[in-house]
């Protein structure tokens, strides 16, 4: 009982240390390795709040496809930050307060694993009971995200698709147009 | 005592997490850390669902023969599944743009990109103003 | 038994994660998120095993795989740049 | 018979935790990359070898041993590779390893 909620206390402090120390990189590569260490401790996080679909996902998509990508870019970006001595006290009072709100609100919150929260009254019995008796799927994310979700997974295969476009589009070599719109700029300047 | 803090300690530390991923997002000058920023953010805002739908002692939705066990609930795993998936199109999408802002401006800084804005900017008004007053005479 | 496994883990976790943060260079912390995964990857089968549902050894397999195709890549591009050919 | 295995186990577990908490404390406490490596190899193998055993133990024989039998199969073939590259890395980014005169090896 106690074990459980010792372990995800422990799991979301090492998150809360590995965020700080991706506040005080300097360097990409090290903060993309901080960011490649994040998922992995989030998806063990999430196989100990027993979701274990969201965990292969995050496994697959947020620490390995995430990572690959991030280097990917980089590898055509500059390595470093520039050391900017810009004022930083603005952004840190407007996180500070809002973080302050939003625990202020955090008692108000049913406590974690209560089983008479509101969120576990309404739908979710006849869901994990269609799901036994009408779909036979014995994974219940499954069958939520195929059938009774059905159409929330259309929208989010069209989402990906019009992301995978927009990416070709702007990643294009379209010297051709930069060059005419080079030109019109001198013709411009000329007169 | 314990028990109670233990109880609300998760989502202290995810809103602390999202405060860095905003701290990210508007306090640094890289493009790059910003959008490593978003992916903080994202990470925490699942991270909360997730703790939502917790049952303390139930095990993961999956159906098992055994009549009296306490499933997890699965309505914001299934969000999440769809939120991961778009969150990543989104990180590339924008990674993409970063991309093309580097091969135009030669920096990912964004004091320089604002700077060479400017002085397109000024550039331009003179022109303009050339144009005009060769339309006057 | 497989809550002291956790707790050892949970230890070892801490002292990794210590040396991610305090490296010196790259390498060491490549060296040390790689430690982390490895850990991590025990401490799924671990928590399978304490739930009483150990079906779920899959996701530990997919971590083994990832983690150490996100420490080559890592180390790929610092050696040569880029992620694609093996031109120095 | 249970008690048996269960004993079994925990010897696995411990022999298990030992590994990876002197593979850690060696990460922490060693001066370079290259002895860290001896560390980090001792968490690879060592530790997941004891805890896979005392898993496998524990589960008798059925699709959950495959599974950990492969886990373990991934880490011990990924696990060289990845030291390999990461000293060869270190040898041609020119870091010295402590304590070596400088000309005499390599």
């Amino acid at each position: 009982m106690i074990s459980e909620l010792m372990i995800n206390a422990f799991l979301v402090s090492i998150m809360l240390a590995i965020g700080i120390a991706l506040l005080k990189s300097r360097s990409v590569i090290y903060t993309v390795l901080l960011t490649s260490a994040y998922s992995l401790v989030a998806a063990l996080m999430f196989i100990t709040l027993d979701a274990v679909d969201v965990a292969f996902t995050e496994a697959s998509v947020g620490a390995g496809i995430s990572t690959v990508l991030f280097l990917a870019a980089m590898a055509f970006l500059p390595k470093k930050e520039e050391q900017t001595v810009n004022n930083q006290a603005f952004p840190a009072v407007i996180c500070l307060v809002l973080g302050g709100v939003l625990i202020w609100c955090s008692y108000d919150l049913p406590e974690i694993g209560l089983a008479t929260s509101p969120i576990h009254q309404h739908i979710v019995p006849e869901y994990i009971l269609g799901s036994r008796d009408d779909i036979g799927i014995p994974n219940i994310v499954t069958s939520v995200l195929a059938s009774y979700r059905g159409y929330d997974t259309f929208g989010e295969t069209i989402v990906v698709f019009t992301a995978g476009i927009a990416v070709l589009a702007i990643l294009k070599n379209n010297k051709k147009t930069l060059n005419k719109i080079k030109s019109q700029k001198k013709v411009v300047k000329n007169g | 005592m314990i028990s109670s803090t233990l109880g609300v300690w998760n989502y202290w530390i995810v809103f602390f997490l999202m405060m860095i991923g905003l701290f990210l997002v508007i306090g640094r000058k890289n493009l790059l850390k910003k959008i490593v920023g978003l992916t903080i953010f994202q990470t925490s805002v699942f991270l909360l669902y997730i703790t939502f739908g917790k049952i303390q002692g139930g095990t993961p939705p999956i159906l098992n023969n055994i009549n009296e066990t306490v499933y997890s609930n699965p309505l914001p795993h299934v969000l999440i599944l769809t939120a991961i998936v778009v969150g990543v199109a989104t990180t590339a999408l924008g990674l993409s743009l970063v991309l093309r802002i580097n091969s135009e401006y030669g920096s990912i800084e964004e004091e320089d990109i604002s700077a060479q804005d400017l002085i397109d900017y000024h550039d331009l008004i003179e022109t303009s103003k050339k144009i005009s007053v060769k339309f006057k005479k | 038994m497989f809550l002291a496994a956790l707790t050892a883990c949970a230890v070892s976790a801490l002292l990794v994660l210590a040396r991610i943060i305090l490296g010196k260079t790259t390498f060491d912390r490549v060296l040390a998120v790689n430690s982390l995964g490895t850990i991590i990857v025990i401490g799924i089968a671990l928590h399978g095993f304490y739930a009483n549902r150990p079906e779920f050894l899959d996701i530990a397999i997919v971590y083994a795989l990832i983690n150490f195709i996100g420490t080559v890549a890592i180390l790929k591009l610092f050696s040569t740049g880029s992620l694609k050919g093996n031109n120095k | 018979m249970d008690l048996f295995i269960d004993l079994l186990t925990g010897l696995c577990f411990f022999l298990g935790s030992l590994c990876i908490i002197i593979g850690a404390c060696g990460l922490i406490k060693l001066p370079d990359v290259f002895s860290r490596i001896h560390a980090a190899g001792m968490i690879d193998t060592g530790g997941t070898a004891f805890f896979i055993l005392g898993m496998i133990i524990q589960s008798g024989w059925s699709l959950i041993t495959v599974k950990l039998l492969l886990i373990g199969i991934f880490i011990f073939f990924t696990s060289p590779v990845t030291s390999h590259v990461t000293a060869n890395l270190a040898r041609e980014k020119g870091i010295v390893p402590v304590g070596k005169k400088i000309g005499k090896l390599l």
